[in-house]
C-alpha cells in the first residue's frame, strides 16, 4: 500500500514536470535538438504513466479517447492549413515567407505553426494508440 | 438515301430489329412479323447495294477509328455483296421457317432466339461488308459471341459442353492465330485495308508468307479446316434453324468467306501464286476434305452427318481460296452460294423430319419419304447440288474449281474432287434412297406424321427451287465473282 | 576517441542483434530490442545526429517498446523453435548483404569532408539557413522549412497509423470461438 | 475572378495531393459514415477534375513544375508534372472517382457503422498517398508518401470480412516493408554518389557516377523494392490474398491503383532518373524483366484458371497483368512502353470494372465461390452483364480496351522480329488461358441453376452506376482508343528520351 | 584491400551485418511479433547507414554555433550533413507507425487464430481452403 502511495505521489508530481519539459522540448527545437515530435512524444508519455498508475478509466475522464482523436487529426489539419494559408496569401504551399512582411519572421512563425500541428498529431496519436492497446488488453480481463 | 448510308443500315437495321423483337416480345405473331420485315427490309437494302456495286461502284465508310491508321470501316464490294446477297436472302427463308419450326418443336426462351438470331445476322453484315482486317476480325468475334447463346439454348449439360468447345476453339483460334497474324500484318504492310491485288506483295518473302498465310487460315476457325472443325459437329446441339442458317450458311461461310477474301485483297493471288505460299494448305484442305466425307459417312445422326459434310465441303472454298488463281477463286465464291443453299436445304429437311416424324437418325428414316413427299424431294435436289450434279446450282462451282486445280497443275487435286463428290454422293443419296425405297421397319409407327409445318415447308420448296435456279441463272453471281477474279 | 567509442557501439550493436536472433523469449527481447535502439541512439550521438539520436531514444526506446509490451500482454511472449531450415532466408540475406558490401566498395569513405553528398544541397543548407530561416539548428530548418513538406507527410504517416490501429482495434473483440468458424470463411457458406 | 482563377491553376499540383490529404482527417472526426462518405466522394471527385486539368496543362504547356515552400529544387521538394505523370495521375484519380460513390452502399453493407468514417480517412489517405507518389520531384517524398499509402492501405485490406484479411494484410504489412526499406536503401546510395534527392537533378548528376559499383547496387535495391509493391513474380506473394479478401471497393481501388503506381515508380527511377540509356545499355534491364514477365504471365493466368474463388482468380490474373506491364517495358521501345502505359489505364479499367461487379454480388449473396455464383445471369443480370464486359475486356476482344492493350503489345514484339514472334504467341496464348478462367465464371453464372436465396434480387443502383461508369469506359476507349494511345505514346517518348528508338 | 580503404569503410560493414541481421530475423522468424522486431531492427540499421553518410571526421551537429544570423562564427565550424538527420527523422517516425500498425494485425490475428506462429495458421489457412 504504502509503496502504491508513493507511486502515485511521484507520478503525480512528476507530470507537471514531464509536461514541462515536452513544451521545452518543444520550444527550444530552433535552439538545441528536439521538435514537435519529440514533445508530442514526451507528452504522450506523461499521460501514459498516470495510466499506469491510475488506471486507465481515470486517466480517459481527463483525456477522453474523443479528443485524443481529434488532435491526432487536428494536427495534420493545422500543418496542412498553413499551407493553404501561405497559398491563399499569394505564395506556394508552405511558403512561410508569406507569413510576415520579412522573410525570417515569416519563417519563424511557419516553423512554429507546422511543429505545433507535429506536436498536437503526435500527441494524439501516441495516445490514442496506448489507449486502444491497453483498452483492449483490459477488458480482455 | 446515300449508298453509305444504306451501307451503315445493312448493321443497324438487324441491330434495331433486336430492339424491335425484345419491344414486341409478349405478342409471338407480332415478334415474328418484325423478324419478317427486318429480315425483307434488310434483303432490299442489299439489294441495293448490289446495284451500285455491281456497276462497279464501292462504296464506303468509316464508322469509328480505335486505333490511329486503323479504323473500324465498310465497304462494299462484290465478293462481300455475294456474301451478304446469300446471307440476308437466306434469313427471311429461314425466319419463315424457324417460325413453323420453333412453334412446332415446342422451345423455350424464342424471345432470345430471335434476338440473338437478328444480332448475329447483324455481324455477318459487318463480317460482309468489312473494309479492313481489323473490322473484319471485330465483327467475327462478334459473330462467335452472339451466336453462343443460340448454341447453348437448350441449357442442357451437353449444350454447356458444347458451348465451351465452341468457344473455346473459335475464340482460341482467332486469338493466338489470327490476331498474331492481323497484327504481323499491319507491322510488314504498315496497313490493314483490303485492297485488290493485295497490300503485303514486295513486303513480305521467303517461309513468311506460307507462315503467315497458315495463320491466317487456322486462325479463322470458323473455316472449319482440320484440325479446327470440332466446333461445327458440337454446335449440331443448337435448334435446327440454328444449324441450318448458322452452321451451313451464315457463320462458316463467314469463315471460308474471310480466307477467300484475306487470299484476294491482303495477299493478292498473283503475289500467293507467286511465292507458292499456299501449296502446303491446299493439300490442308484436300485431306480435310476427304477425311471430312469419310466421317460422314459413320454418323447416323442426321444432323451429324450434313454437319461432317459441311465441314468437307467447306474446305473446297479453302482450297480454291488457295488455288491462286482466277479459276479458283470464281469456284471458291461460287461454292459459298451453291452450297449454302444446298446445305440449308438439307437442313431445313433434316429440321422438318425431326418436327414432324421426330426421327433424327439416319436407320430410322426408312419409308418415311412416303408420308413426307415433299421434304424428302427437297432433300434429293439438295443433294444434287452439294454433290455438284446437274441440274443443279452446285455442278457449277465444282467444275470451276476442276478448271482452277488444273490451271494450278494440281492434278493429284482433281482426284480428290472426284472422291469426294463420290463420298458425299454416297453418304447423302442413302437418305432419300432409304425415304423412297425401303420398306419401313414397323408401319404402324408412322401414323399420324405428315409433312411438316406450313411455314417450314413454303421455306424448304424456295430452297430447293432455288438450287435447280442457280443451275440456269448463275450469271449475275459469276459476274460478281469475275468482279473479284477476272479470268 | 570518437572511433573508439564508434566501434565499441558496433560491436554492443552486433552482440545485442545476435542475441536478438537467438533468444526465444520475446519479453527479452523485446528489452534486447530496446536496448538496441539505446545503443543506436547513442552511436548516432557519436555521428554528430543528436536530434535523431534523441528521436531513437523517444520511440525505438521508449515508445515502440511499450507498444509491444502491450502488444505481448496481449498476444502471449513465447516464440516457437523455427520448424523450417532456414537455408532461403540465408541465401536471400548473404545474396542481399554481399550486394551491398559491393556497393560500398566504390561508395566514398566514411566521414570524408569531401563526399558528394557535403557539397551539392547541404553547403546550402549550411551557409543560406542562417539568412533565409534565421534559426541555429539546421536539422529543424531543413526538417520544417526546406523540407516542411517531407514532415507534414511524416505527420500524415503517424496520423494514418492512428487510424489503422483505431480501425484494428477500436471497438468489441471478437472471442476466438466465433472468429474461428465464422460463415465468412470460404465462399462455400455464402449466405 | 480571372486573376483568382489563374492562381488556382497554377497550385493544381499541390491542390492534387492536399485536398484529399486534408479530407482525410476531417473524415476521421466526423460522427457519421454518411457524412464522411460524401465528403470522400466530394474530394475525389475534385481530385479527378484537377487531374483531368492538369493533365490539359501539361499537354498544352509542357512540364509543369511546383516549388513547395517557394524554395527552388534541389533545395526544397518539387512537385515535377510531366505527361507521363500527368497520365498516371488521371488513372488514378478516375478510379479513385468512381470508387468513393460505389463505396457508400458497399461498405454500410461490409464494415460496422462505427468504423466507416475511419475507412473513409484511410481511403483518402491511401488515394493522397498513391497521387503523392506520382506526383513528386523528390525521391525522398516517393518513400513517405509511399508508407501513407501503404500503411492505409494495410488497414483498408485488413477491414475484409473473414479473418484471412487479417493475415493478408500482415503479410503485405512485412513484404510490402521491406520493400520500402529497400527502396530506401537505394535512395541512400544514391543521395551519397550525388548529394542529391531531387529526380531532375539526379537525372543530370547520375551519369556522372554510372560505372560506380554503389550505383549499380542501388539500382538493384530500387528494382527489388518497387518490384516487391508491384508485385512481380516472383515477389508476388502478399496479393493474391490481400485482394481476395480485402473488402470489396478495397480491391476495386486497390487492384486498379496501387499495382499502377508501382510500375509508374519503376519507370520513373529506371527510365528518367537512371536514363533508358542506363537501363538498357549498361544494366540490360530488359533482358531481367523479359523473362521474369513471361514466366509471370504464364504461370499466374494457369493458376488463376484453378481458382474457385472468384476474386482470387482475379487477384491471380492482376499478377499476369502486371506480368505483361513489364513485358512492354522489357521490349525496350517505343512501342513496348506504350503498351504498358495503356495497359496501366485499360487494365484500371477492366479490373475496377470486374471487382465492382464482384462486389455487387459479395453484397447480394455474401460470397463470390465460383458455385455460390451458379445461375446468378438471370437474378443480377446487369451485375453478371458487367463482369462479362469486363471479362471480354480481360481476354481482349475488340471494342474494348483489352484488345487496344494487346494490340500494341504484340505490335511491340513483332516489331523487334525474328524470335520475339514467340513472345507475341504468348502473350496470345495466355489471352486464351484469359478466356477460359473468365469463361468458368461466365458459364457458372449464366448455363447453371441458381440455388441460392429465392429473395436474391439485382444489386442497387448506387452500386451498379459506378460498376457500369468503368463498363462504359472499357469500351469507350476500346473503340476510341486515338486518345489514350496518343497520350500514351507521347509519355512513352518522354521515358525513352536519349535513346535511339 | 588497403588498410585505408579498409578504416573509411568497416563503419558501412558493421552496419550491413547489423541490417543483415534484422533482415534474417524477419524473413527466417515464424512469430509475428519477432518478424516486426526483426523489421524494427532492420529498419534502426539502415538509419545507421545514412547517419553514417553524414557525418564528417571531425565535425559537429548542425547546431550553428554563435550568432543565428550567420556571420563569422560559422565559418570556422566544419558541421555534419544535416539532411541525412532530417530524412532519418522522417523515417524513424514512418517506422514506428509501421511498427504500431503490425502489432495491432498481430494482436487481432492472435484473436481471430489462437497463435502467432506463422506455420500454425498457415495450417488452419490450409484446412480452411481444403473444405472449400
Amino acid at each position: 500500500m504504502r509503496e502504491e502511495i508513493i507511486v502515485r505521489v511521484g507520478a503525480k508530481i512528476l507530470t507537471p514536470f514531464i509536461i514541462m519539459f515536452a513544451l521545452y522540448v518543444h520550444f527550444h527545437g530552433d535552439y538545441s535538438p528536439g521538435g514537435g515530435f519529440q514533445a508530442g512524444v514526451i507528452l504522450a508519455a506523461a499521460f501514459a504513466l498516470l495510466a499506469l498508475v491510475y488506471g486507465l478509466g481515470a486517466v480517459q475522464r481527463v483525456l477522453p479517447p474523443w479528443f485524443t482523436r481529434l488532435c491526432a487529426a487536428l494536427g495534420v489539419v493545422i500543418y496542412g492549413g498553413v499551407g493553404v494559408v501561405t497559398m491563399l496569401l499569394g505564395h506556394n504551399y508552405l511558403g512561410y515567407n508569406a507569413l510576415a512582411h520579412d522573410p525570417e519572421h515569416g519563417q519563424h512563425y511557419g516553423i512554429l505553426l507546422v511543429e505545433l500541428g507535429v506536436l498536437v498529431t503526435v500527441f494524439g496519436v501516441m495516445a490514442s494508440v496506448f489507449y486502444l492497446f491497453a483498452g483492449r488488453g483490459r477488458r480482455d480481463s | 438515301m446515300s449508298i453509305e448510308l444504306l451501307l451503315a443500315l445493312s448493321l443497324a437495321v438487324p441491330a434495331a430489329g433486336t430492339f424491335l423483337i425484345l419491344l414486341l416480345r409478349r405478342s409471338p405473331n407480332a415478334r415474328e412479323a418484325a423478324s419478317l420485315v427486318t429480315a425483307g427490309a434488310l434483303f432490299a437494302i442489299v439489294l441495293r447495294i448490289y446495284g451500285v456495286v455491281s456497276s462497279g461502284e464501292r462504296p464506303a465508310v468509316v464508322l469509328a477509328e480505335p486505333i490511329r491508321g486503323i479504323p473500324i470501316a465498310l465497304e462494299a464490294e462484290p465478293l462481300g455483296v455475294l456474301f451478304a446477297l446469300i446471307a440476308s436472302f437466306l434469313w427471311i427463308v429461314t425466319t419463315m421457317y424457324s417460325i413453323g419450326y420453333m412453334r412446332g418443336h415446342h422451345e423455350k426462351n424464342q424471345t432470345r432466339f430471335y434476338v440473338f438470331f437478328a444480332f448475329a445476322i447483324a455481324s455477318v453484315m459487318g463480317v460482309a461488308f468489312a473494309g479492313n482486317l481489323f473490322t473484319l476480325f471485330l465483327f467475327y468475334e462478334v459473330l462467335s459471341l452472339t451466336t453462343f447463346p443460340l448454341v447453348t439454348h437448350a441449357g442442357t449439360d451437353a449444350a454447356r459442353r458444347a458451348g465451351r468447345v465452341y468457344l473455346g476453339i473459335l475464340f482460341g483460334t482467332s486469338i493466338a492465330f489470327q490476331l498474331l497474324a492481323i497484327v504481323w500484318t499491319y507491322s510488314v504492310a504498315g496497313t490493314l485495308d483490303f485492297r485488290t491485288g493485295g497490300i503485303l506483295d514486295g513486303r513480305l518473302a521467303g517461309i513468311a508468307v506460307p507462315v503467315l498465310l497458315g495463320l491466317f487460315v487456322f486462325g479463322i476457325g470458323k473455316a472449319a479446316v482440320m484440325p479446327f472443325h470440332r466446333w461445327l459437329p458440337a454446335a449440331m446441339v443448337a435448334p435446327t434453324p440454328v444449324s441450318a442458317l448458322l452452321h451451313a450458311v451464315a457463320v462458316v461461310k463467314a469463315g471460308v468467306f474471310s480466307v477467300l477474301k484475306i487470299s484476294v485483297y491482303v495477299f493478292g493471288i498473283d503475289f500467293l501464286a507467286a511465292a507458292g505460299a499456299s501449296i502446303w494448305l491446299m493439300w490442308v484442305a484436300a485431306a480435310t476434305i476427304v477425311l471430312g466425307s469419310l466421317v460422314a459417312f459413320t454418323k447416323d445422326n442426321l444432323k451429324a452427318r450434313l454437319a461432317y459434310s459441311t465441314v468437307s465441303q467447306l474446305s473446297y472454298v479453302v482450297l480454291g481460296a488457295m488455288l491462286a488463281n482466277s479459276w479458283g477463286v470464281i469456284g471458291s465464291g461460287l461454292h459459298i452460294l451453291m452450297h449454302a443453299f444446298g446445305k440449308i436445304t438439307l437442313f431445313f429437311c433434316a429440321g422438318a423430319i425431326m418436327v414432324a416424324g421426330h426421327k433424327s437418325e439416319v436407320s430410322q428414316l426408312k419409308g418415311l419419304g412416303r408420308t413426307m413427299p415433299v421434304t424428302f424431294g427437297a432433300f434429293f435436289i439438295g443433294t444434287l447440288s452439294i454433290v455438284g450434279l446437274p441440274p443443279t446450282g452446285g455442278s457449277w462451282s465444282k467444275w470451276f474449281l476442276g478448271v482452277g486445280s488444273l490451271e494450278a497443275g494440281q492434278v493429284g487435286l482433281m482426284a480428290v474432287l472426284m472422291v469426294s463428290s463420290l463420298l458425299s454422293l454416297a453418304y447423302l443419296m442413302e437418305i432419300p434412297l432409304k425415304g423412297f425405297f425401303h420398306k419401313p421397319d414397323e408401319p404402324p409407327r408412322h401414323e399420324g406424321i405428315h409433312e411438316g409445318p406450313k411455314w417450314s415447308l413454303v421455306a424448304i420448296v424456295t430452297t430447293a427451287v432455288a438450287c435447280l435456279a442457280l443451275f440456269l441463272y448463275p450469271e449475275p453471281f459469276y459476274r460478281l465473282m469475275t468482279m473479284v477474279a477476272g479470268p | 576517441m570518437s572511433t573508439v567509442v564508434d566501434i565499441v557501439l558496433l560491436t554492443l550493436l552486433a552482440a545485442t542483434g545476435i542475441a536478438l536472433l537467438r533468444i526465444r523469449n520475446l519479453f527479452a527481447v523485446v528489452m534486447l530490442a530496446g536496448i538496441y535502439s539505446l545503443l543506436s541512439a547513442g552511436l548516432f550521438t557519436v555521428m554528430d545526429a543528436v536530434d535523431v539520436a534523441f528521436t531513437e531514444a523517444a520511440v525505438g526506446a521508449g515508445i515502440s517498446t511499450v507498444l509491444f509490451l502491450a502488444a505481448l500482454a496481449l498476444a502471449g511472449h513465447h516464440e516457437n523453435r523455427p520448424g523450417h531450415t532456414p537455408l532461403l532466408p540465408l541465401v536471400v540475406v548473404g545474396v542481399t548483404g554481399l550486394a551491398l558490401v559491393y556497393g560500398t566498395v566504390d561508395m566514398p569513405g566514411f566521414g570524408g569532408a569531401d563526399n558528394p553528398v557535403h557539397h551539392h544541397v547541404a553547403d546550402h543548407y549550411l551557409e543560406e539557413s542562417p539568412h533565409e530561416i534565421g534559426i541555429p539548428n539546421v536539422v529543424t530548418a531543413v526538417l520544417a522549412s526546406y523540407r516542411g513538406y517531407d514532415t507534414m507527410g511524416e505527420t500524415t504517416v503517424v496520423f494514418a497509423a492512428a487510424v489503422a490501429v483505431m480501425l484494428l482495434l477500436a471497438g468489441r473483440r471478437r472471442s476466438r470461438a466465433a472468429a474461428g468458424d465464422d460463415g465468412e470463411e470460404g465462399g462455400a457458406g455464402h449466405r | 475572378m480571372g486573376e483568382g482563377a489563374g492562381r488556382v491553376t497554377a497550385h493544381l499540383p499541390i491542390l492534387q495531393v492536399v485536398v484529399p490529404l486534408l479530407a482525410a482527417p476531417i473524415c476521421a472526426v466526423l460522427r457519421h459514415g454518411r457524412a464522411a462518405a460524401w465528403l470522400a466522394v466530394l474530394a475525389s471527385w475534385s481530385v479527378l477534375g484537377i487531374a483531368l486539368a492538369l493533365l490539359g496543362q501539361v499537354m498544352a504547356g509542357g512540364v509543369i513544375s511546383y516549388h513547395i515552400g517557394d524554395w527552388v529544387p534541389p533545395i526544397g521538394i518539387e512537385y515535377r508534372v510531366d505527361i507521363v505523370n500527368a497520365w498516371v495521375l488521371v488513372i488514378v484519380a478516375s478510379i479513385g472517382a468512381v470508387v468513393a460513390p460505389y463505396a457508400i452502399a458497399s461498405v454500410e453493407h461490409e464494415i460496422a457503422a462505427r468504423r466507416i468514417p475511419l475507412f473513409y480517412a484511410a481511403y483518402l489517405l491511401s488515394l493522397s498517398g498513391l497521387l503523392g507518389i506520382a506526383i513528386t520531384g523528390d525521391v525522398f517524398n516517393v518513400f513517405v508518401f509511399l508508407e501513407i499509402s501503404s500503411l492505409s492501405a494495410y488497414a483498408l485490406i485488413s477491414l475484409g470480412r473473414p479473418r484471412r484479411a487479417l493475415t493478408a494484410a500482415y503479410r503485405y504489412l512485412i513484404m510490402g516493408s521491406v520493400g520500402a526499406t529497400f527502396i530506401v536503401i537505394g535512395i541512400g546510395l544514391l543521395y551519397v554518389m550525388t548529394g542529391s534527392l531531387n529526380m531532375a537533378d539526379l537525372a543530370e548528376l547520375l551519369p556522372g557516377v554510372w560505372d560506380s559499383r554503389t550505383v549499380k547496387v542501388a539500382y538493384g535495391f530500387l528494382g527489388v523494392g518497387i518490384c516487391l509493391k508491384l508485385a512481380l513474380f516472383p515477389l508476388h506473394l502478399w496479393l493474391p490474398n490481400a485482394y481476395a479478401f480485402a473488402p470489396s471497393p478495397v480491391t476495386a481501388f486497390m487492384a486498379s491503383t496501387a499495382t499502377k503506381v508501382a510500375v509508374y515508380m519503376l519507370l520513373r527511377f529506371f527510365l528518367s532518373i537512371f536514363g533508358a540509356a542506363f537501363s538498357f545499355e549498361v544494366m540490360a534491364l530488359d533482358r531481367i524483366l523479359l523473362p521474369l514477365a513471361l514466366v509471370a504471365v504464364f504461370s499466374m493466368s494457369l493458376v488463376a484458371i484453378f481458382q474457385v474463388d472468384v476474386k482470387r482468380l482475379l487477384a491471380y490474373s492482376s499478377v499476369a497483368q502486371i506480368g505483361y506491364m513489364i513485358l512492354g517495358l522489357s521490349f525496350a521501345s517505343v512501342t513496348g512502353l506504350t503498351a504498358t502505359l495503356l495497359h496501366l489505364f485499360n487494365h484500371a479499367l477492366m479490373k475496377g470494372a470486374l471487382f465492382m461487379a464482384l462486389g455487387c454480388v459479395v453484397y447480394r449473396i455474401g460470397s463470390v465461390h465460383i458455385d455460390a455464383m451458379a445461375g446468378l445471369g438471370k437474378r443480377m443480370p446487369w451485375t453478371m452483364a458487367a463482369f462479362v464486359v469486363g471479362g471480354l475486356s480481360l481476354v481482349g476482344v475488340p471494342l474494348t480496351v483489352g484488345f487496344i492493350s494487346k494490340w500494341y503489345l504484340i505490335l511491340g514484339a513483332l516489331e523487334k522480329g525474328g524470335l520475339w514472334i514467340a513472345v507475341a504467341v504468348l502473350v496470345l496464348v495466355t489471352s486464351v488461358m484469359a478466356l477460359v478462367y473468365v469463361w468458368r465464371v461466365v458459364e457458372s453464372a449464366y448455363l447453371r441453376e441458381f440455388s441460392g436465396d429465392e429473395g436474391t434480387r439485382e444489386a442497387p443502383l448506387s452500386l451498379l452506376a459506378p460498376t457500369w461508369v468503368l463498363v462504359a469506359a472499357n469500351v469507350y476507349f476500346g473503340i476510341d482508343a486515338v486518345r489514350t494511345a496518343g497520350v500514351a505514346r507521347q509519355a512513352a517518348e518522354v521515358l525513352m528520351a536519349g535513346i535511339g528508338s | 584491400m588497403s588498410l585505408d580503404f579498409f578504416v573509411s569503410h568497416y563503419n558501412y560493414w558493421v552496419v550491413i551485418f547489423l541490417m543483415m541481421v534484422g533482415f534474417y530475423i524477419l524473413i527466417s522468424r515464424g512469430n509475428l511479433i519477432k518478424k516486426i522486431i526483426g523489421l524494427n531492427v532492420f529498419q534502426t540499421s539502415v538509419f545507421m547507414l545514412y547517419i553514417s553518410m553524414g557525418k564528417i571526421t571531425g565535425g559537429t551537429p548542425p547546431i550553428l554555433i554563435g550568432d543565428a544570423h550567420g556571420g563569422e562564427a560559422a565559418g570556422h565550424v566544419v558541421y555534419s550533413n544535416p539532411l541525412p538527420h532530417v530524412l532519418i527523422l522522417t523515417a524513424i517516425v514512418v517506422g514506428i507507425a509501421t511498427t504500431s500498425v503490425g502489432l495491432a494485425l498481430a494482436v487481432r490475428i492472435k484473436e481471430a487464430y489462437g497463435t502467432l506462429e506463422e506455420d500454425e495458421i498457415n495450417r488452419i489457412e490450409a484446412q480452411v481452403e481444403a473444405s472449400e
